[in-house]
């Protein structure tokens, strides 16, 4: 192969994996909206549909090594990152297949194998975590860089500033990934800051901080991909503001009262999925027919995930006894 | 307890509304604060709905996610004589407050010999039995009990809940007040108009004279029911609702358990070193050989709160345990 | 306790050095991060003198002002298998760092079904006694104890102090170890080398038969004073130091109380709500109708902790209020 | 009297005003340290010697009705702002004279009447009361302005930029002071913080911030007049850094292992108290004579006050049951 034939080569590749984890991502948001809608199961979910961008550039330019910390609303993330589809949707469903066999749920999904290392469903508290996994890397003289993912939000908490401020003061290997969605919850994000670039938040800590297009997954993966070269050669944090938008709201039932009709219908029409499929169609780095079969593929995959969780027992109920303290003597019972 | 003439039913979202209306309508020193409080979306479990749009958001305002914040802007304005209730959505993330409420709000006036006060109030809820998981379900109002300076309230009915609230948010003093999401649909008789419940005085739910439960929250709705379960049995429980565990109405408690000589401590808090640990002591060192039978303590087990359904029901208490519990304070065959 | 052959005098401060010292020297995953723990200063303290020095300032880490996220790095690193021990200056403050030793540390082995664990040490300590104030004079370890998840350690003596270090540093899971300054100067002897003392193990710092007081960290020293005092007027007191609130050895706790049937709970927390009352409920259920007097408790006052050393001293409490208590337990004259 | 005349008339009564503050401060602060060293009385205090600007001229541009929450490190804020010497020296020696009758102490001196409304120990934590302060300000329609002090370390807390965030996003007369004096306790700003200037935290937030040399008290001044009017105007609040320096160590008897000789020497050459006056001398503002004058003053107030307070009765063991809960009914003993 030539250069210019390896890089076509690997254009095409990343394409496909870019294309195919968002498609997944997406899918298995629809399905578990689908069976909350249909009754088929009763639980509470936090979609991340119009955000798959991100987590599609994030999961593609980090190694399996690499370590995510991410959210309630991170199932997008999780998969780009490569959580198998049963321990995602066995926790979501409180299954005994899930990631943590039911106990942790939606909002405390670990998976350590493929570097997820902490959940959290208190906004912000994931930051100061992270700066801690990437000072384990050091010290174990692995190159590995964290990736830590949240919302706009989640930069008016305390946690927040000070995770930022301790990985700038030791030049530690994150990357924070803020997901601009514009909401944080039913409130717009002009009436929680007085700025209009999250990504000035850096300034405060003396840490880059660039503000890119999150509905365009080559330039997340461009983003995280300089971002953790630099982290990796020991050059410290880099913050990422991905400006994205959230299609369902807060929640999955969401009525999104809060919502300007154009706000939410422009954002729609720039629905990153159809965007970035249009553009490797028009580029021909993906034909129509493979982009129809990433597609069908990735429903494929998270019914067949599915079926395999909801035929999966309930945790036992003696999983209260065990994984709680390492050693129980003395414990109250 | 006051009740007006008129009353209507009311579920307890309902009645906290209408406590906080008729507070904001009443006192122009009253004012709400806290995340996603205003309209539309009117709180995420609707409580405050209404009420910015009636009052306009100078007096229920948005905040960001700044737990320590909100409480700590509620506290700046409490010292100047504002009577600030503030939200902080969900208990566990009163960690994040807790510095403020408790290293300033509960120590203003003592440590300034009075020449300020905090009359702040802090509205937060309990999540638990929704398979939120174990930082969403989280009850830890024996924290504050164990900090000196601030009050406790924790509501069991509609009414109750807009009468303690109303008392809180004009009492001089920082309040602590729990609501519990599990009872938000609960309906109950709600007077109108002004209706206050005075802080500290424990309530007889139901009377009985075989064995006392003590109670307070979501438990008191279990006690109710373990009472009628166990009225079937032929056995008479009296339900006392703390309704405020500080100050803590223990003359209420050691009156019934003094007459009925039998006594269930029952909350959805961790059992251990838990508020039931501290009125279990009471009950035992001030009735010191006059109990039948040693004092049953009903709370969660201990341990995080997992989020299956089924596991979780396995940590709270419920009316079967407290039943139970009844039945061994009084050596009755299960 | 493994008393291993040869011992020195080191005070409480040292033998916390000296605890520190040694794991780090044993294990290379174990480092500390806090407020100027690194020299020239060592800790506001001197507690971690000469480590910086001796270890680099990989090992030992000043932070900034952030006490989240000192917990929350300290979380990230245990997380991955490092044994972090981190420290909060003062207990006060280690409001701020609850979120994250709440809701991520003591959940993480549980949430995840023990795919991560988070064996870190978090040493803080109570600055009580030496007129501070309210905001850096308070003991709150009642609140941890409340918190499935995390072990919650608090020695009497230097010996303890490093046996019990040692034992949390290299425990899988998190601990909070509460020194107190006001022992730091404390000398005892203390055994060389490696010096593991297990967490969960009461132990009996006096025998005695005619009653039992229970106490742990400073209360301790207090109850052997106590203990002196009543040995002169013929009664025998059994001193059990729990030195660990969680696991808590209720086990040794009922077995001498069993046999004096008179129990006094002493602590520096405040007594109201606090681990008193667990472990009073605990003895007055297990032993009930074996009592001869009611379990006394003796804590702190009710009140934020007054600057004034005169006021400051009549919250705490002494050597005298325990043998008061003792001899109300034994219905003994004053 | 023209304009001029007027104007010359005002610049004296400033800077006699200025460098009154600034004595007050120092001998207060001294005499302290003094009685510490003599052991004349057993406490501890965290001394504000070199920051003597920074109150004199937020204490000078504030009206007696401007809120002012400080820190364990505010005696000088305080002076500034007016608290009578005998409620301060009451208050740090324990005495039932001082502010709170010794039930608070020094890191907890409130002064209504002069507007201190609290004294924080806690590092961080005035700020978001600032932000309260300042809301209720503005509920009850009043143009006072609320000035909070802190110390360069407390950028680091989570508190702080919580603070700045609220007062910033509701457009609040609050005037963040940060005293940058370049060291937390034994710690160098540069080991926990990796930006130069302290002053740029203040973009995180979307608010003005201005570095301004904390040993100048008309540059104070001024920066404080100019962050007041603006508050009054409801245009917002401003961060203010002013660096300075600490020449007795973070708590009396502190032996400064840490500090750097050379450092300590240079601050200590570049002395806030007489660069002033000589600048005042030499300006004729202020003659030699007068400026003697001042001095003694400052020293035999503080006398004055002292021996007052140490003439004073111990707090009276009753405190523990007054002033705690408005009502103590049912309150545990
Ligand atoms: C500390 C804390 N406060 C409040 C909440 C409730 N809450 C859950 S999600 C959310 C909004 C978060 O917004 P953002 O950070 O923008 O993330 P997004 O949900 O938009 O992805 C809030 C307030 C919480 N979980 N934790
Ligand atoms: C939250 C908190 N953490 C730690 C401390 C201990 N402490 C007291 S003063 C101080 C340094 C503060 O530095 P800075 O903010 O620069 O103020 P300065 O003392 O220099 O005026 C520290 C760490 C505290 N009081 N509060
Ligand atoms: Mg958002
Ligand atoms: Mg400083």
């Amino acid at each position: 192969m030539t250069t210019t034939e390896a890089a076509a080569q690997s254009a095409e590749d990343l394409a496909r994996d870019l294309y195919t984890k968002m498609t997944l991502a997406q899918a298995c948001d629809e399905r578990l909206r689908q069976g909350i809608a249909r009754g088929e199961f009763a639980i509470t979910i936090w979609p991340s549909r119009g955000q798959e961008a991100i987590a599609a550039g994030l999961g593609a330019a980090l190694r399996t090594d690499d370590r995510l910390v991410t959210t309630y609303r991170g199932l997008h993330d999780m998969i780009g990152k490569g959580v198998p589809l049963e321990e995602l949707l066995g926790e979501v469903l409180g299954r005994a297949v899930g990631a943590g066999r039911g106990k942790g749920g939606t909002m405390h999904i670990t998976c350590p194998e493929v570097g997820v290392m902490l959940t959290t469903g208190i906004v912000g508290a994931g930051v100061p975590v992270a700066v801690g996994l990437a000072l384990a890397a050091r010290q174990q003289g692995s190159d590995r860089v964290v990736a830590v993912c949240f919302g706009d939000g989640a930069t008016n908490t305390g946690s927040f500033h000070e995770g930022m401020n301790l990985a700038a003061t030791w030049q530690l290997p994150v990357i924070f990934v803020c997901q601009n969605n514009l909401f944080a919850e039913m409130t717009p994000i002009g009436d929680t800051m007085h700025i209009e670039r999250v990504a000035d938040r850096a300034l405060a800590h003396g840490m880059p901080g660039h503000r890119i297009d999150g509905n365009d997954p080559e330039a997340v993966y461009q983003a995280v991909s300089e971002a953790a070269e630099q982290g990796r050669a020991g050059e410290g944090p880099t913050f990422l503001e991905c400006v994205t938008f959230r299609f369902k709201g807060h929640y999955m039932g969401d009525p999104q009262h809060y919502m300007p009709p154009e706000q939410l219908a422009a954002a729609e029409a720039a629905d990153p999925i159809p965007r970035y499929r249009q553009k490797l169609i028009e580029a021909a780095l993906l034909s129509a027919a493979d982009a129809d079969e990433i597609e069908q593929q990735a429903a494929a995959a998270v019914e067949a995930a599915l079926k395999e969780v909801l035929s999966a027992p309930e945790p036992d109920g003696r999983e209260l006894d065990v994984d709680f303290f390492a050693d129980m003597k003395g414990i109250p019972a | 307890m006051t009740i007006a003439a008129e009353t209507r039913t009311l579920t307890m979202a309902g009645a906290i509304n209408e406590a906080l209306d008729e507070a904001l309508a009443a006192d122009p020193r009253v004012f709400l604060l806290g995340e996603d409080l205003a309209d539309p979306a009117g709180g995420v479990s609707g409580v405050t709905s209404g009420l910015s749009t009636k009052y306009g958001r100078d007096r229920v305002l948005d905040t960001p996610i700044s737990e320590a914040a909100i409480a700590g802007a509620a506290i700046g304005a409490a010292i100047e004589g504002r009577l600030p209730v503030a939200e902080i959505m969900i208990m566990d993330f009163i960690t994040i407050a807790l510095d403020q409420i408790v290293n300033v709000a509960a120590k203003a006036r003592f440590m300034s010999a009075g020449r300020t006060g905090c009359p702040m109030t802090v509205r937060t809820a309990s999540f638990g039995g929704l398979g939120s998981g174990a930082t969403h379900s989280q009850s830890l109002e024996a924290w504050f009990m164990h900090v000196p300076g601030i009050k406790v309230v924790v509501p069991s009915t509609p009414a109750d809940a807009k009468g303690l609230l109303t008392a809180a948010i004009f009492d001089p003093d920082p309040c602590l007040f729990l609501e519990t999401v599990a009872l938000y649909g609960t309906r109950g008789e709600v007077p109108s108009g002004t209706h206050v419940v005075e802080i500290g005085q424990a309530d007889v739910k139901r009377s009985g004279s075989d064995v006392s439960i003590v109670c307070y929250g979501r438990a008191v709705v279990d006690a109710l029911q373990a009472a009628e379960e166990l009225a079937a049995e032929g056995m008479e429980a009296e339900v006392v609702d703390l309704r405020t565990l500080v100050p803590l109405d223990i003359d209420t408690v050691l009156e019934s358990v003094g007459r009925t000589r039998r006594a269930v401590v029952a909350h959805y808090s961790v059992e251990f070193a838990g508020p039931g640990a501290e009125i279990a002591a009471q009950i035992n060192s001030r009735l010191f050989g006059r109990l039948a039978a040693p004092v049953q303590r009903v709370g969660a087990r201990f341990r995080p709160i997992p989020s299956a359904r089924a596991l979780e029901a396995a940590v709270f208490p419920n009316a079967h345990l407290i039943a139970e519990a009844a039945r061994r304070a009084t050596g009755s065959p299960p």
